[in-house]
């Protein structure tokens, strides 16, 4: 981690260690003891973090997050509403709008009906395949023109003041190419894949960690079937971490 | 007698069609075939009409035409293709796209407030068909991100344009007897 | 008269014969459209029939049949064909390309930081160029789309893998001495 690009903001509380978005999924599924949060002290830490450095993207993605936070505990903590005369009304507003909602939504359940009878349709039309599927739309660029326009940007990037990624190894980078390695292979691929020949000891040691982040966020499996057996790594599908999450 | 022009016209087109395998647009059929525009629409509907009751069908898709197989001899490609078929949407997927075909552009929260259930993770799934894709974002708290759909989910179901779309009836009475387009109904659902 | 089983025969092998883009052989289209041989043959020959004249052409070749465009046309269809490829890349394409090149896995909103401007129609035409393609998710918040070239891209260039572009040059000297993939004049024209 020789590189001044933020990593993913990591939470470290008695209770959760882990980027900031899985604690809000976590909270939302209510699967975490919002009272016992100490959301301030979160805070403090994001704060003291953006001193060093400050991605735009990432201060509204955290803010964001941090926000939905605060709401939810704040619900948790408020006292719930007595059930007064209020409440009567108040029902009778909900039963409203849930109704609203409902109508909307079944209307959305019918034009889908129709929608599938067009999928029909089309799943039983075909065409040929498109001619030369794989060669570039390209012509009259050279190498160098598109050397020339990647030290263009980075000369306005410079000029501009604009943050720009460093080269170095990072291991948000390597975690993003191992998962884009595995999308791609959904067999899995051995151990030793993700580690090329050419690799230097720094890009080794960088991706070991990044595939040890991912298997502590369950984004990966890593698997032996024997001693001495290659060891496979595959990414976890989405439904392993989600389950109940959604209604699919 | 079918005038020349039209005719070569006619013919040039099919090749182009042929060979394309997606939808040509009007403008791109003038260029390649080098003819004027009148005389382009007129060999279209010269193909239309020579591939009624044939095995092929000229279609006007995503604003442009394409050279298809009639439905009705699906079983046949299949068997020669030995392909099981695209795998249709699932119910969820189909409705959260319904969603986003109706009301673009909408945010996620929007959507999951209609469906009354996470969506995330059926809208990535959508993107990665190219059934819709980002158009933007909201500028509101978070920003989130504005869906809408793509002209390769106009090709999915076989529409011309999204008026195209069969007509939402979301007052829960009967459908308007009127296309939507003229009613202007489709216009306020859209937004 | 036709023979109504010898239509039916007809349209399904024009079906068959227009996604197979390769010569189908006579017993393959028996079995694809589950008709007996003399009927297929008979079904080939009204087809051949009904293309006399037309732009195209049921060829017979390697023992089999294809549907293929007649050689008097190939003008409009290599018109059709080269006109996406000859549409020269903007300057802020070119720049969207490079980056890509040099920095992926790279997601859009790190693209947009460098280039300070929006990028998102652009990366999807160069999508439609086959230049890049999405290689994954960014597992951060939203989980953006990771860019990639294409391996059409390294073959356009001449490149072996990615380790084989001209290496950067941070404090802005002359291009190194690598040899054009092709005359590096088109491509400054487009400033």
């Amino acid at each position: 981690m020789t590189s001044t690009r933020p990593d993913p903001f990591i939470v470290r509380t008695a209770t959760f260690e882990g980027p900031l978005d899985q604690l809000l999924r976590l909270a939302q599924d209510g699967q975490v003891d919002l009272a016992a949060l100490p959301l301030g002290d979160i805070a403090a830490e994001y704060l003291a973090r953006t001193r060093q450095d400050l991605d735009p993207d990432d201060v509204t993605e955290t803010i964001w997050l941090l926000a939905a936070l605060i709401e939810l505990k704040a619900r948790a903590l408020l006292p719930q509403p007595p059930p007064a005369e209020e409440a009567a009304e108040d029902a009778g507003q909900l039963e409203e709008l849930l109704e609203e909602r409902l109508a909307a939504y079944r209307a959305f359940r019918d034009v889908a009906t129709a929608l599938r009878t067009l999928e029909a349709y089309q799943q039983r039309v075909f065409l040929r395949l498109p001619e030369q599927p794989d060669e570039p739309l390209l012509s009259g660029i050279a190498l160098t023109d598109l050397w020339r326009a990647f030290q263009e940007v980075l000369a306005r990037g410079k000029e501009r003041g604009a943050e720009i990624p460093p080269e170095g190894i990072t291991v948000a980078e390597r975690m993003a190419a191992i998962l884009a390695l595995l999308a791609a292979h959904p067999q899995g691929v051995p151990f030793d894949a993700l580690f090329p020949a050419e690799a230097t000891r720094l890009e080794i040691v960088v991706t070991f960690l990044a595939l040890l982040e991912l298997v502590r966020l369950l984004r990966v499996r890593v698997v032996q079937e024997a001693r001495f057996a290659t060891i496979r790594i595959y990414a976890r599908t989405p439904q392993e971490d989600r389950t109940g999450a959604e209604a699919g | 007698m079918t005038d020349p022009r039209i005719r070569e016209a006619a013919n040039a087109i099919e090749c182009v069609l042929l060979v394309s395998g997606e939808p040509v647009r009007l403008d791109q059929l003038a260029d390649a075939v080098q003819a004027p525009a009148d005389v382009v629409a007129a060999a279209v509907a010269l193909l239309r009409q020579e591939y009624a009751g044939r095995g092929l069908e000229v279609q006007e898709v995503a604003g442009g035409y394409q050279l298809g197989t009639r439905p009705a001899y699906a079983d046949a490609v299949r068997r020669y293709l030995g392909a099981a078929g695209r795998e249709p949407l699932s119910q969820a997927a189909l409705e959260t796209l319904a969603i986003v075909a109706y009301r673009q552009p909408i945010t996620r929260p929007e959507i999951e407030a209609l469906r009354g259930v996470r969506s995330e993770h059926i809208l990535e799934r959508l993107e990665e068909r190219r059934l819709i894709k980002a158009v933007g974002r909201k500028p509101t708290v978070g920003r989130p991100i504005l869906y809408g759909t793509t002209e390769a989910f106009l090709r999915y179901f076989g529409l011309r344009d999204l008026s195209d779309l069969p007509p939402l009836d979301a007052l829960g009475g009967p459908p308007p007897a009127v296309a939507p387009a003229e009613t202007g109904e489709a216009g306020s659902e859209e937004r």
